[in-house]
C-alpha cells in the first residue's frame, strides 16, 4: 500500500462519481454521485495524513465530512421541494428558465 | 503482503459499488451501495491508521446520510417508475471521466512519491487540540454553519399557510 | 473690465449647469413655462460671458488655467479638471453659446404646440447639452474634454429620442449613440497611451512623433464618429429625426463640429503626426465630395443639409489635415453660423409647410419673405459666393490644400465647392421659387420668436469673413485676405454650380426677376442641352451610385456588424438549455479545460 | 486566549451574535410584529458598520485569520451591500413571507458573516467553511417561497424557487465539491492549511492540479463563464430583495477571496493565463447573451458575468496598482448593480411584471426612479460622471500600463456591445410609452436605498479620489500584509 495507489484509488473514486454526476437525471441519483465524490476527497487526506505522519489531513477530513453533510441536507430539502412543485425528482423538469 | 491484499480487497469493494452507485436504476439500491462505498471507506480508513475518522464515517455517513437519504427516496417516490433513477449520454460522461481519470493518474505518477512515515498515528488528543487550538475559529464557523443548514432545512420545508398545495390536495 | 476671465468663463459654465440641475431635479418648475425662461435665460447669460470673454482675448494674453487637482491618488492627482481660457476656447465659447441662444430662442417658437411637461423635458436638456458643451469647450486637457464629449453625445442620444413615439426617432437616437460611441472608443484607447506615454492628459506634454502618430490616429477614430467623417457618418442623415432646431444646434453647429475643435485642441499633438495628418487630409476631402454627391438627390430638406453638413466637416478635417489650423477653425466658425441658419430656416419652412419633403414646398418667397431672405444668404454663404463669410473660409481651406501643388485632395475639394452650390441652388429654387403646391399654399410666414434668431444668425453669416483677422489674432496667427488663382477658380465654380441649378430646376421654378433674361438667353441656347444631357447621363448615375453604395454597402456593414453581434447572441443563447444537469456538465467542462491546460503548461 | 485577540472579527463576531438573538426574539413576537425584524437587522447592520470604525479591525488571529485595511473594505462593502437589500425588500418580504421573516433575516446575516470571514481568511480550512457558510443560506434564500392566496398560483410560485435554487445548488454542489477535491491535492502536498504554505509548496503536477481544481469551484462563486450557468436562470427564478443581495454580496466576497489566493497563495504563473482566459470569455458571453434578453433580472444576470470578466482582466494583470483598481472597480459595481435590482425590484415586483415591457414608461410613471435606473445603466454602461466610468477607465488603464493592450481593446468593443442592452434598458424606461399611465407608488424604505445608492454612484463618480485612496491602501494592505 503507497500513497500512490490511495491516490490512484481515490481518483478513480472521484471520476466514478463524475460519471455518475453527468449521468444522472434524477435529483437523488446526483446527490449521491456527489457523495462518491466527496468521498474521495476524504480518503485523499486521510492517506496523505497517514504517509506525512501529521494529524492535520485528519482534521481536515473532518470538516470535510462535515461540509458534505450540510451540503446534503440542503440538498434533500431542495429535491423535496422540487418534488412537491412538480410531483417529480429529475431535474429536468425544471426547465422553465432558459436561453 | 497482508496489507496489500486488504487493500485490494477493500479498494475493489470500493470501486465496485461506486460503480454501482453511479449505473445505479433504483434509488434505494443506489443509496444501500452507496453504504457499501462508505462503510468500505471506513475499513480503509483503519488501514490508514485513522480510527477515530473511520468512527465518524461510520457515525456521520453511514448512521446520518445513509438515512436521510432513504427519507429522502420515500418522500420522493409516489409510485414504482419514479423511483427508477433516470440516465442519459452515458458515452460522454463516460468519456469525459476517463479523460479525467487519465490527467489525475498522469499527474499522481510525475508528482514526487512520499515514503509511509513511521512517525505514531495521531491521536484524538492530537486531532481535538487542532480543532479547539489553530481550528477554533474554522470550528465555530461550521457550528454556525451547522445551525444555518438547521434552520435553513426547516424554512426551505415549511409553509406560510397551513392548507396544501392544488397538487397534493388532489 | 468687469469681471476677471475665469470668473467670466465659470458664469458661462455654471448658469447652464445649474439650469440643468434645478430642471432635472424639481420635477413642479419643469411642468411650467418657468423651465423654458429658466433654460434661456441661462443661455443667453453665457453669450454675455463669452462675448465678454472674447473681447478680452483680443489684446494678447497667456493662458489662464484654473485647474483643481482631482481624482487623488496616493496624494498625487490623477488627474486636473478645471478651466483653460485662451483665444481657441473663447472663441469657440462664443460659437456655442451664440447659436445654443437662438437656437433656445427659435424653440420656444417651434416648440409652441407640445405640451407643458415635453416642454420642460425639451429645455432641460437644451441645458444640460449647454453645459456639456461648455464641459469640452474649456477643458484644460484631454480627460475633461472626453468627459464633456461624452456628455454631449448622451445629451444628442436624448434629444434625437425627443419623438419617442415615433419608432424612427427612438431607433435613429440608438444608432447615433451607438455608431459614435464605438468611434469613442478610440478616444479612449487614445486617453490611456496618453497618459502611459506621458504621463498626463495634457495635450501639450512632450511626446515623440511615433507616439503623438498613434495617440492622434486613435483620437481621429473618435473624430470621425462625432464629426460624421466616412464611413461613420451613417448616424447623421437619421439623427434628423430629432426636432429641426436639435438638428441646427447638435447636428450641424457645435456637436458635430467637436471632434474639429478636438483636433484644434490636440494640436500640440497632431502638428507632431504627419501620417495622421496625411490622413485626415485625403479621408476629408474623400467625404466632402462623397457627402455633396450625396447630398444631390435628397427630397428631405434636413437630409440635403445633413449631408452637407458632413461635406463641409470634410472641408474642415482636410484643411486641419493640410496644417491650417486656422482655415480649419475658421470654416468652423462661419459654417456654425449660417448652417445652424440653414437649419433653423429649413424649421421655419417645415413649421409652415408641416413636411419635410422637397416636393411638397414651393412658392414660399412670397409668403416667407423673411424666412427666405434669411435662408438665401445662408445658402449663398455655403455656396461660397465672393464676399460672403462661407467664401472666406472655404477659400483659406482650399489655399491651404493648394500651397504644397496642384493634387487630388484640392480637385475634390473644389468639385465638391462646385456641388455644393448646385445642390444649394436647387434646394433654393425647389423651396422658394418653385410653383406652389397644395400643401405650401397655405403656408405663411412664422412669428417673431422664428425670426429673430434668423436675423441674428444672419448677420454673421454674411458677415464673418471679414472679421479674419480677429481670428488670426485670437489664434496668434497673422491672417492675410488675398485672392489667389485657386480663390478665383473657387469661386467661379460656386457661380457656375449656381447657374447651373437654376438651368435645370428653372422649369420648376418661379423666375426671379432679376434672373429672366439669364433664363430667356439659356433657354434657347446649345448649352441646355448640354447641359441637361451631361448631367442626366454623368452626375445623376454617378450619385445614385454613391447613394447606393452609401445605404447598402456603409450603412450595410455597420448593421451587419450590429447585427453580427445580436446574431451570435440569439445563436449562443442555446447552450444555455434550462436543464441543471447541462449547467453541470458545462461546469465540469470548464474545469477539464482548466486542468487540461495544467497538463499542457 | 484572551479576548483581546478576537478584536480583528468584532463585527462579525457582532453580526452572528445578533443574528442569533435575532433568532430568538422570533419565536416571542406575534405574526403582526415580525415585520419590525427587518429594522432590527437594519440597526444591527448600522451597528456593526459603527463598530467597524471603532474597532481597526487589524492584526491576526494566529495563523488563521489576518485583519488588514484590506478586510476592513471588504467588510463594509459586505455589510453596505446586505444593508440595501435588507431595507430595500422589507415590505416586500413581509407580504410575500411573513412568517418566515425571522429564518430569512437570520440567513442573510449568516451568510454575511461567512462572507465578512473570507477576505481575512489565510487558513483553507477556514476558507472552505466561511464558503459553505456563505453558500448554505443562498441555496436557502433563493428556495423562498413566494406566498401567494390562491392555491395555483401558489404552485407555479414553488415552481419558481424550486427551479432557482435547484441550479444554484447543483452547480454549486459540483463546484464546492470539485474545491475540496483540489484542496485535498494542496493540502496533501504542501503539508499545511496555510495559505503561505501553498505558495512555497513545490510546483508538482498534483499540486497544479490542484490549484486548478480550486480556481474552477471559485470560478462558480463569482459566476464566471463556464461556470455562470446557473447566473441567469436563479437571477430570473429567485425573489428580487435576494437577486438584488447575490449579485453583489457574494460576488465581491469570492472576488476579494480570488484576490486573496492570487496574492498570497497562488504563483501567478500558474492562475494568470487561466484568468485571461477566463476574462475574455466572461466577457464575451456575458455581453453577447444579454443581447438578445427581454427579461430585466436575466438580463442584469448576463450583464454581471460581464461586469465580472472585466474585473478578471485586473485580477489576471496583478500588481498594486491593477488590484486596487480592480477593489475600486468593485465597489462601484457593487452600489451600482445594486441600485439597478431595487429599482427593478421596486417596478416589476409590484406589476408582476419583470420583462422589459414592465419597465415601459417608468420615466412619465415616476420620474425620480427613471433617473435613477438611467444613472445606475449610464454607471454599468461606463458613461462620465457616474462612477461606472471611472471603474472602466482605471482598470483599462491598469491594464493598458501592465502592457496588455490587446486586452483594453477586447474590453473596450465588448462595452460598446454592451452599451447596446442597458440602452434597450433605458429606451424602454425613456422612450416607450407607459403601459398604463398611474404613477407608481414607492415604499420608503425601499425608495429611502435606491436614493443612497444613486447618491453614491453619482457622488463617486463625480469626486472618486477618497475611495480610491482607500482602495489603494486596501491594495497595498493586501500586497504587503501577511
Amino acid at each position: 500500500m503507497t500513497l500512490g495507489l490511495c491516490l490512484i484509488l481515490s481518483a478513480a473514486l472521484f471520476c466514478i462519481g463524475l460519471y455518475g454526476l453527468l449521468t444522472h437525471r434524477h435529483a437523488i441519483g446526483l446527490l449521491l454521485s456527489l457523495e462518491l465524490m466527496a468521498n474521495a476527497t476524504n480518503i485523499n487526506l486521510i492517506a496523505f495524513s497517514r504517509f506525512r505522519g501529521d494529524s492535520m489531513g485528519q482534521v481536515f477530513a473532518l470538516f470535510s465530512i462535515a461540509l458534505t453533510v450540510t451540503e446534503v441536507v440542503v440538498g434533500l430539502a431542495i429535491v423535496i421541494l422540487l418534488h412537491r412543485a412538480y410531483r417529480d425528482a429529475r431535474v429536468g423538469r425544471a426547465s422553465e428558465f432558459r436561453h | 503482503m497482508i496489507e496489500q491484499v486488504g487493500f485490494g480487497l477493500v479498494a475493489g469493494c470500493i470501486v465496485l459499488a461506486a460503480l454501482l452507485v453511479a449505473r445505479a436504476k433504483n434509488a434505494i439500491h443506489g443509496v444501500l451501495w452507496l453504504g457499501v462505498v462508505l462503510g468500505a471507506t471506513a475499513v480503509l480508513y483503519v488501514m490508514l491508521r485513522a480510527p477515530f475518522l473511520a468512527g465518524i464515517q461510520l457515525l456521520l455517513y453511514v448512521g446520518g446520510v445513509m438515512t436521510l437519504m432513504i427519507l429522502g427516496v420515500m418522500l420522493t417516490r409516489h409510485d414504482q417508475h419514479e423511483a427508477a433513477l433516470e440516465r442519459k449520454r452515458p458515452w460522454l460522461a463516460g468519456v469525459l471521466s476517463l479523460f479525467l481519470l487519465g490527467m489525475l493518474v498522469t499527474a499522481i505518477q510525475t508528482s514526487p512519491e512520499l515514503h509511509a512515515s513511521e512517525a505514531a498515528p495521531a491521536t484524538v488528543k492530537d486531532i481535538g487540540r487542532s480543532l479547539l487550538t489553530e481550528h477554533v475559529l474554522a470550528f465555530e464557523a461550521l457550528s454556525l454553519l451547522l445551525l444555518a443548514t438547521m434552520i435553513g432545512a426547516i424554512v426551505l420545508l415549511r409553509r406560510d399557510r397551513p392548507d396544501r398545495l392544488v397538487e397534493e390536495s388532489r | 473690465m468687469l469681471a476677471s476671465p475665469v470668473s467670466l468663463a465659470l458664469t458661462a459654465l455654471l448658469a447652464p449647469g445649474a439650469v440643468a440641475l434645478l430642471l432635472a431635479v424639481a420635477t413642479p418648475l419643469r411642468n411650467r413655462k418657468s423651465a423654458i425662461v429658466l433654460s434661456v435665460l441661462a443661455a443667453l447669460s453665457s453669450l454675455v460671458a463669452a462675448i465678454l470673454l472674447v473681447k478680452g482675448q483680443l489684446t494678447p494674453t497667456p493662458p489662464q488655467l484654473l485647474t483643481v487637482p482631482w481624482l487623488l491618488q496616493g496624494g498625487v492627482p490623477f488627474a486636473e479638471i478645471g478651466l483653460r481660457i485662451d483665444g481657441i476656447s473663447a472663441s469657440m465659447l462664443l460659437v456655442v453659446t451664440f447659436v445654443a441662444s437662438c437656437v433656445q430662442i427659435f424653440s420656444v417658437g417651434y416648440m409652441h404646440d407640445e405640451s407643458p411637461p415635453a416642454q420642460g423635458r425639451y429645455f432641460t436638456y437644451h441645458s444640460l447639452f449647454l453645459t456639456a458643451m461648455n464641459i469640452l469647450v474649456l477643458a484644460p486637457n484631454l480627460l475633461q474634454l472626453f468627459l464633456g464629449w461624452e456628455l454631449v453625445g448622451v445629451t444628442s442620444y436624448l434629444l434625437i429620442g425627443y419623438y419617442y413615439r415615433k419608432p424612427s426617432a427612438a431607433k435613429a437616437a440608438v444608432k447615433a449613440f451607438w455608431v459614435t460611441k464605438f468611434a469613442d472608443m478610440g478616444l479612449l484607447i487614445g486617453l490611456l497611451v496618453l497618459r502611459s506615454k506621458t504621463g498626463s492628459f495634457d495635450w501639450d506634454a512632450t511626446i515623440t512623433p511615433q507616439a503623438a502618430n498613434l495617440v492622434t490616429l486613435l483620437l481621429f477614430v473618435a473624430v470621425m464618429g462625432k464629426s460624421a467623417q466616412f464611413p461613420l457618418h451613417i448616424w447623421l442623415p437619421d439623427a434628423m429625426e430629432g426636432p429641426t432646431p436639435v438638428s441646427a444646434l447638435l447636428h450641424a453647429a457645435t456637436m458635430v463640429a467637436a471632434g474639429v475643435f478636438l483636433i484644434v485642441r490636440g494640436w500640440p499633438l497632431f502638428e507632431l503626426a504627419h501620417s495622421t495628418r496625411a490622413f485626415m487630409l485625403g479621408l476629408g476631402s474623400v467625404t466632402a465630395l462623397l457627402a455633396a454627391t450625396m447630398a444631390l438627390f435628397q427630397n428631405d430638406i434636413k437630409k440635403v443639409l445633413a449631408y452637407s453638413t458632413c461635406s463641409q466637416l470634410g472641408y474642415m478635417i482636410a484643411a486641419l489635415g493640410a496644417g491650417s489650423l486656422l482655415g480649419g477653425f475658421f470654416h468652423l466658425t462661419t459654417h456654425a453660423f449660417f448652417k445652424a441658419l440653414l437649419f433653423l430656416g429649413a424649421g421655419s419652412v417645415i413649421h409652415a409647410v408641416h413636411s419635410n419633403d422637397l416636393r411638397d414646398m414651393g412658392g414660399l418667397a412670397r409668403k416667407m419673405p423673411v424666412t427666405t431672405l434669411t435662408f438665401v444668404i445662408g445658402a449663398l454663404s455655403l455656396a461660397g459666393l465672393p464676399g460672403l463669410a462661407g467664401f472666406f473660409s472655404k477659400d483659406l481651406i482650399l489655399e491651404a490644400v493648394g500651397e504644397h501643388g496642384f493634387s487630388l485632395w484640392l480637385v475634390l475639394l473644389l468639385v465638391s465647392a462646385f456641388l455644393t452650390a448646385f445642390y444649394m441652388g436647387r434646394l433654393l429654387l425647389r423651396v422658394f421659387f418653385a410653383p406652389a403646391t397644395e400643401k405650401s399654399s397655405h403656408a405663411h410666414e412664422s412669428g417673431g420668436f422664428l425670426l429673430l434668431p434668423l436675423g441674428l444668425l444672419a448677420v454673421p453669416a454674411l458677415a464673418t469673413g471679414y472679421f479674419g483677422g480677429m481670428f488670426g489674432q485670437l489664434y496668434g496667427t497673422a491672417y492675410h485676405f488675398h485672392l489667389g488663382n485657386i480663390g478665383i477658380l473657387a469661386a467661379g465654380l460656386g457661380v457656375l454650380g449656381l447657374l447651373l441649378s437654376y438651368v435645370l430646376y428653372r422649369h420648376r421654378a418661379e423666375h426671379p426677376a432679376l434672373l429672366a433674361p439669364l433664363g430667356r438667353l439659356i433657354e434657347h441656347g446649345p448649352m441646355d442641352r448640354l447641359y441637361e444631357g451631361g448631367f442626366h447621363r454623368v452626375a445623376l448615375p454617378f450619385a445614385a451610385l454613391v447613394g447606393w453604395i452609401d445605404r447598402y454597402l456603409v450603412d450595410g456593414v455597420m448593421n451587419l456588424t450590429g447585427l453580427a453581434f445580436i446574431v451570435s447572441g440569439q445563436k449562443i443563447r442555446r447552450i444555455q438549455t434550462g436543464i441543471a444537469t447541462d449547467y453541470v456538465l458545462a461546469t465540469v467542462g470548464g474545469v477539464l479545460a482548466l486542468l487540461l491546460y495544467g497538463v499542457m503548461r | 486566549m484572551s479576548l483581546e485577540m478576537l478584536q480583528p472579527i468584532a463585527v462579525e463576531l457582532s453580526i452572528c451574535g445578533g443574528a442569533i438573538v435575532l433568532l430568538l426574539v422570533d419565536m416571542y413576537l406575534p405574526d403582526g410584529a415580525r415585520k419590525h425584524l427587518a429594522s432590527l437587522t437594519a440597526l444591527l447592520l448600522v451597528v456593526a458598520l459603527y463598530l467597524s470604525t471603532r474597532f481597526d479591525g487589524q492584526g491576526a488571529i494566529g495563523t488563521v485569520y489576518f485583519g488588514s485595511a484590506f478586510t476592513q473594505l471588504c467588510k463594509r462593502l459586505l455589510i453596505v451591500a446586505t444593508l440595501g437589500a435588507v431595507l430595500g425588500g422589507r415590505d416586500f418580504i413581509a407580504k410575500v413571507a411573513p412568517r418566515r421573516q425571522g429564518e430569512y433575516y437570520f440567513l442573510i446575516l449568516m451568510c454575511l458573516t461567512g462572507m465578512m470571514l473570507l477576505p481575512g481568511a489565510r487558513d483553507l480550512i477556514l476558507l472552505i467553511v466561511s464558503f459553505e457558510l456563505m453558500g448554505i443560506p443562498l441555496y436557502v434564500l433563493t428556495a423562498f417561497v413566494r406566498d401567494e392566496a390562491s392555491p395555483e398560483r401558489r404552485l407555479a410560485a414553488t415552481k419558481q424557487a424550486a427551479e432557482a435554487s435547484l441550479k444554484l445548488y447543483l452547480v454549486g454542489a459540483a463546484s464546492t465539491t470539485v474545491t475540496l477535491f483540489g484542496l485535498s491535492l494542496l493540502v496533501g502536498g504542501a503539508g499545511s492549511t496555510r495559505l503561505d504554505a501553498l505558495l512555497a509548496a513545490p510546483a508538482t503536477p498534483l499540486h497544479i492540479a490542484g490549484l486548478l481544481l480550486v480556481l474552477g469551484g471559485m470560478g462558480f462563486k463569482i459566476g464566471a463563464v463556464p461556470f455562470h450557468m446557473w447566473v441567469p436562470d436563479t437571477y430570473q427564478g429567485a425573489l428580487t430583495p435576494v437577486v438584488a443581495f447575490l449579485s453583489v454580496a457574494p460576488k465581491a466576497a469570492g472576488m476579494a477571496t480570488l484576490m486573496v489566493l492570487s496574492v498570497k497563495a497562488v504563483p501567478s504563473s500558474i492562475w494568470q493565463p487561466a484568468l485571461t482566459v477566463l476574462a475574455v470569455v466572461s466577457m464575451t458571453v456575458g455581453n453577447l447573451m444579454a443581447l438578445p434578453q427581454r427579461n430585466v433580472k436575466r438580463l442584469l444576470g448576463y450583464s454581471g458575468v460581464a461586469q465580472i470578466g472585466y474585473m478578471l482582466l485586473a485580477l489576471c494583470v496583478g500588481g498594486s496598482y491593477a488590484l486596487a483598481m480592480l477593489l475600486f472597480y468593485l465597489c462601484g459595481y457593487v452600489v451600482t448593480n445594486l441600485g439597478t435590482f431595487l429599482v427593478v425590484h421596486a417596478v416589476a415586483d409590484r406589476e408582476g411584471d419583470d420583462s422589459l415591457d414592465g419597465l415601459s414608461g417608468l420615466a412619465r410613471r415616476s420620474p425620480w426612479l427613471g433617473l435613477s435606473l438611467l444613472m445606475f445603466l449610464l454607471s454599468l454602461a461606463g458613461i462620465p460622471f457616474v462612477i461606472g466610468f471611472w471603474s472602466k477607465l482605471y482598470l483599462f488603464m491598469a491594464v493598458y500600463q501592465a502592457g496588455q493592450g490587446w486586452l483594453v481593446v477586447v474590453g473596450a468593443v465588448l462595452a460598446v456591445v454592451g452599451l447596446f442592452y442597458y440602452l434597450q434598458v433605458a429606451r424602454a424606461a425613456y422612450m416607450v410609452a407607459p403601459a398604463k399611465p398611474q404613477p407608481l407608488q414607492v415604499e420608503p424604505w425601499l425608495a429611502v436605498m435606491i436614493v443612497v445608492c444613486l447618491l453614491l454612484v453619482t457622488g463617486l463618480g463625480a469626486y472618486p479620489g477618497p475611495l480610491l485612496e482607500v482602495c489603494q491602501q486596501a491594495a497595498d494592505a493586501l500586497l504587503l500584509g501577511r
